[in-house]
């Protein structure tokens, strides 16, 4: 008969009415959370080897990290150590790959902040803090101390030499590439290739100041590779 | 035992592979564990499917992928039959890279409708005979084929 | 004679039965449908281009976010077959594990599905009955990943995690309720006429014209064929189960909605017989670190999402990262179909066949 | 207690009469008096109703429903109610701004006019009219025009597409809904809903004339736009349909309209074939608050449990079901009546 459905309805609504509700009233009653729940990527400086493994592990480049060489030893120390949570997934895979678990999840879930640039996270050991691994006496230095360290004047008057260098790239000055590659000829490819490029044009200005046989070397693989594609393109032409 | 048991079955396959060998407008046979790969010319595609599907009953169009190697670009056809008949075949055609073309499908598959129109967003396929061939995932006036591999490669943040 | 003239009316990108950025330019008489254009693409966020640049690793997460809605089927597929390509065989106890889950899965879509099928037509209460279920099916997987709708559970070789102790009870617990649950639907939903009358007859879809367009999954097999991935073309242990696969006759928007329903118990069976079967043991296989496929190889693999065939073209380059990844996204190719169904229907009729339908924008724009 | 409101205002007119007012004048300021309490009292219950209707449907959902504000979230509603007062007004570009900006106040005008003739208690109708059904189903119609104007002037097709749909569903229910009312009104014997209520006195005629109750009910629902036949809202498919464009207090006026609707017509079921105010013990006004009240939980369960109907099945269940149904019922009640009358009762 047409209409049973509907009562059967009707009275399926009504019997719920009785029900217990299954709000959780939220701010006042936080929601069970399960062991196993990812709510903030944190890092724990203190166990940190400097392995890098959880950068190479991370699919969006949330991670990145500061090191300095450890005086007489190979190994590294941690000097910061960057989460920059806003491109985070929350995907684990980070914390599988580290091997001393040092990245982990906490419960903590209320992750809004009232500035986008607030949600990087930052890490430095604590200043003093021994490395975990005994071998060396080595004591981390806090990057602020780092920054004492670095000559400003010097650091300024470089600053403006590779300032001056991108100007005269930028202009079409092919002369001062002259001297990193073998011929004229490559120096006006190269000047392309840099002109073209505003992340190589500032990484060769800044070689050219500070290494000058490394710029050397990295202006022949541009050119070189310049070239290859070239003969390739005009091989698929063909 | 490879991963996933659903390779193929070595028994349908026997006459269609011989039925094949023969045909004139397939380049190449090749087959692996998973899928025979039928190697075809671009202006044989549509005889070619229209044969798969009339003599073969190959009546569904899974997937259709195309692929940037550097000089050419290669359209993957996957081809299933329902009920299922045991044959699992790709079918490949490979284009140059300066003139991308091939004859739509949309004859012999209305499946490939959209399939082709994301081919040609993504990869700047053009399919010759598509009554609508147009952008589908991408805004109209957008520049370019992302999935090229010349396309800007700075991709994630 | 009255003189009418069609008129166009955009249902979308914001439109409350739009399910998530799907816009179906309508031309229409009166309340009558003469043609709809789709328009996709609104939920794009180049998937296919991201995979070039990441590891076959780091692609997972990725793959998770397709179907969000039932988000350990599309990395199953995903990391599947990446094992093909490597010809990685994977532990028992985790194939069982990933079985468990994605059948869960399937039950959450489903859920999801006959919720959003009942507030598009107006029963709100049906759909928050379905959420009320689903949310359990979400507690087990914040058990088992961590995480709840966006698990990326699965791992290259296994999982990430083996089940936890919690996990058992919470899921047995959810079958023993499940009968329940269902009669509780078709009390409320599939008993109630008007829902019928609203269904029944509307967009209907043959069982030639499915195939043709390549419409897979539980919109083919309410055309009344029996063609299941699992059973057809097994993946993983799926040949190990016994269940049945639920067909309709008509093809139309009622028959899609209840074979998805009986689906929801048929993947409780295969729950069942999993918990019963599962081995201890590894949940996952030795894997190299840095995954570097043989160059040149290429793979196809697809599984039966819950929403149609989903497949995953791979081809290697040698590298460490894929050379190419391609979605066959099951959302894409059953929307073609929606023009289909809805010409000569009116203009509710639209919203039931987009419902019924069950397409995921983030799967189908990728 | 019972004539606690007749005592007032009989002691109103009399005082000033007594303080040398003409008594034509006395009637008249009595008269503004009585609809500045009618418009006070709907307002206020507005915003019960509205507040009614969110934990009903709490309830049924398993949820708590408004909880925040107030005891059990009672000033939820005067809370929105302010937020939509503050809101911006905002009138399309395109918009026929004329017929756009008086559609709202039309709507609220017809919707608090039908209060005139409801009896709300033992002689407390504001205008004891001998043809008062006649006044109310007249006025009850008028309505749909208000949503075609508020449809037309927003010049968006989602508003013209809900405001054509209310167009054709009002004019199917308008037909069962006066055939549903002429069987009371045969047993009545009259169209002033004050003798229908005496009528009354010794059985309901939802007793009598059950199916009638149904139909009306029906017919009803579909007159409010209420769900399941909410075809001019209906959010899923036409966003809000003839309410699209409308913000602020001219959209609240639409909703405080269809809630003053919702009361009417469930008083007048009340009245029809619940008895009015008869009923033991409790004073008549409050019997029928009462009664009204129950009938308006009897529509939000509805609304809150069923989907929405398609708007051509809803025209043909209209002209195939419900108006032969009607037209049945009242040869029924007919012959009944006849019956009856010739067994000598």
């Amino acid at each position: 008969m047409i209409g049973k459905g509907l009562l059967k309805g009707l009275g399926i609504t009504f019997k719920h009415g009785k029900e217990k509700n299954i709000t959780v009233q939220y701010p006042e009653v936080m929601p069970y959370l399960q062991e196993r729940y990812r709510g903030c990527l944190e890092f724990d400086p203190k166990d940190c080897i400097v392995c890098g493994m959880c950068i190479k592990a991370c699919p969006n480049n949330v991670l990145s990290l500061e090191s300095a060489a450890m005086p007489g030893s190979k190994k590294k120390q941690l000097v910061s150590y960057t989460i920059d949570l806003q491109y985070c997934m929350f995907c684990n895979l980070c914390v599988e790959a580290c091997p001393t678990n040092t990245l982990y999840f906490t419960h903590h879930f209320e992750l809004s902040t009232a500035e986008r640039g607030a949600i990087k996270r930052i890490y430095t050991p604590a200043p003093g803090t021994p490395v975990a691994d005994g071998e060396s006496e080595a004591v981390i230095i806090p990057p602020e101390a780092l920054a004492d360290q670095v000559d400003t004047e010097a650091e300024a008057k470089r600053l403006k030499q590779v300032q001056a260098m991108k100007g005269a790239i930028s202009k079409g000055n092919s002369k001062v590439l002259a001297k990193f590659v073998d011929s004229e000829e490559d120096a006006s490819l190269l000047l392309i290739i840099l002109q073209g490029d505003e992340k190589k044009q500032d990484k060769m200005a800044a070689l050219m100041i500070d290494d000058k046989d490394k710029a050397r070397k990295v202006a022949t693989a541009f050119v070189a590779k310049e070239k290859r594609d070239k003969a390739k393109s005009e091989e698929g032409k063909q | 035992m490879a991963p996933h048991d659903n390779s193929l079955a070595a028994e349908p396959l026997a006459e269609f592979l011989a039925a094949l060998q023969g045909s004139a407008d397939i380049e190449e046979i090749s087959q692996d564990e998973y899928f025979v790969y039928l190697k075809v010319n671009a202006a044989r595609l549509v005889a070619v499917m229209q044969g798969l599907l009339n003599e073969w009953g190959m009546n569904y169009l899974a997937n259709l992928s195309a692929v940037d190697y550097e000089h050419v670009f290669e359209l993957v056809y996957h081809l299933y039959a329902i009920p299922d008949n045991g044959r699992k075949i790709a079918v490949k055609v490979r284009v140059p890279r300066d003139m991308p073309q091939v004859p739509s499908l949309i004859s012999v598959f209305p499946s490939a409708d959209w399939q082709e129109r994301e081919a040609y967003d993504l990869m700047g396929i053009s399919f010759s005979g598509h009554p609508n061939l147009v952008r589908i995932l991408l805004p109209d006036d957008f520049v370019g084929h992302p999935l090229r591999k010349d396309f800007g490669k700075e991709a994630g943040q | 004679m009255i003189k009418t003239e069609p008129y166009t009316i955009n249902i979308g990108p914001q439109h409350p039965s739009a399910h998530g950025g799907l816009r179906a330019e309508t031309i229409m008489d009166g309340e009558d449908v003469l043609d709809v254009i789709v328009h996709l693409g609104y939920v794009h966020r180049s998937v296919e281009k991201i995979a070039e640049s990441r590891t076959y690793a780091q692609f997972v997460p990725y793959t998770s976010r397709l179907d969000y809605l039932a988000s350990h089927l599309p990395t199953l597929g995903y990391v599947q077959a990446v094992e093909k390509l490597l010809g990685i065989t994977v532990p028992e106890r985790a194939e069982y594990i990933r079985v468990i889950v994605a059948e869960l899965s399937r039950i959450a879509s489903h859920l999801i599905f006959a919720g959003s099928l009942a507030i598009d037509l107006g029963a709100t209460t049906g759909m928050i009955y379905c959420y009320r279920d689903r949310e359990r099916i979400l507690d087990m997987f914040e058990m088992s990943s961590g995480q709840r709708l966006i698990a990326s559970y699965m791992r290259i070789g296994g999982v990430s995690h083996d089940l936890p102790d919690s996990f058992y009870p919470a899921v047995e617990s959810f079958l023993k309720d499940l009968p329940a649950m269902v009669s509780e639907y078709h009390g409320l939903l599939s008993g109630n006429e008007i829902l019928q009358a609203r269904c029944q007859g509307v967009g209907v879809l043959s069982a030639d014209e499915a195939i043709a367009y390549g419409v897979t999954g539980p919109n083919l097999r309410a055309c009344g064929v029996a063609y299941d991935i699992r059973r057809e073309d097994p993946y993983g242990i799926y040949d190990r189960f016994e269940f049945d696969i639920p067909v309709g006759g008509s093809g139309d928007s009622w028959d899609r909605y209840i074979v998805r329903i009986k689906e929801i118990e048929q993947s409780g069976r295969i729950i069942a017989q999993a918990l019963r079967d599962m081995p201890t043991g590894d949940y996952q296989a030795k894997v190299p670190r840095i995954i570097k496929p043989q160059a040149g190889r290429e793979v196809y693999h697809r599984i039966e999402s819950s929403k149609g065939e989903l497949g995953y073209h791979i081809v290697s380059n040698g590298t460490d990262k894929p050379h190419r990844v391609h979605v066959r996204a099951p959302s894409f190719v059953n929307l073609m179909a929606l023009p289909l169904v809805s010409r000569g229907g009116k203009l509710q009729d639209i919203i039931t066949n987009i419902a019924t339908l069950d397409p995921v924008l983030g799967e189908s724009d990728r | 207690m019972e004539t606690i409101f007749i005592n007032i205002e009989e002691f109103l007119t009399s005082w000033m009469v007594g303080m040398g007012l003409a008594q034509p004048w006395a009637d008249l300021i009595i008269t503004i008096l009585q609809w500045t309490i009618i418009v006070l009292i709907i307002t206020v219950n507005t915003i019960v109703l509205v507040w009614m209707e969110r934990k009903v449907s709490g309830f049924i959902q398993e949820r708590i429903g408004p909880n925040r504000l107030g005891p059990f979230g009672a000033f939820q509603t005067i809370a929105d109610t302010l937020k939509l007062l503050t809101k911006e007004d905002i009138v399309p570009a395109r918009a026929d701004k004329l017929i756009f900006k008086t559609a709202p106040m039309f709507f609220i005008i017809v919707s608090v006019m039908l209060y005139a003739v409801l009896p709300l208690g033992n002689n407390m109708a504001v205008v004891d009219l001998n043809v008062g059904l006649f006044y109310f189903i007249s006025l009850a119609s008028l309505s749909t025009i208000c949503l075609l104007m508020a449809g037309w002037g927003s010049n968006n097709k989602w508003s013209l597409l809900g405001a054509m749909r209310s167009v054709a569903q009002m004019i199917s229910y308008e037909i069962p809904l006066v055939f549903s009312l002429l069987g009371v009104v045969m047993i009545a014997g009259s169209l002033n809903l004050t003798d229908i209520v005496t009528a009354q006195n010794r059985v309901w005629f939802i007793i009598l004339q059950p199916v009638a109750f149904i139909i009306y009910f029906i017919a009803a629902t579909a007159e409010l736009n209420r769900g399941p036949f909410d075809m001019p809202e209906a959010e899923q498919e036409l966003t809000a349909g003839a309410y699209t464009e409308y913000t602020g207090m001219r959209w609240a006026l639409f909703f405080l309209a269809e809630y003053t609707n919702l009361v009417a017509v469930s008083v007048l079921a009340a009245t029809l074939f619940l008895g009015g105010g008869h009923g033991p013990w409790l004073p008549s006004w409050l019997w029928i608050i009462i009664k009204t009240y129950l009938i308006m939980l009897v529509f939000m369960w509805t609304k809150w449990t069923f989907p929405r109907i398609r708007m051509d099945h809803l025209l043909s269940f209209s002209w195939k079901v419900l108006i032969p149904v009607s037209l049945a019922n009242i040869l029924v009640t007919g012959a009944g009546i006849e019956l009856f009358r010739w067994m000598g009762w």
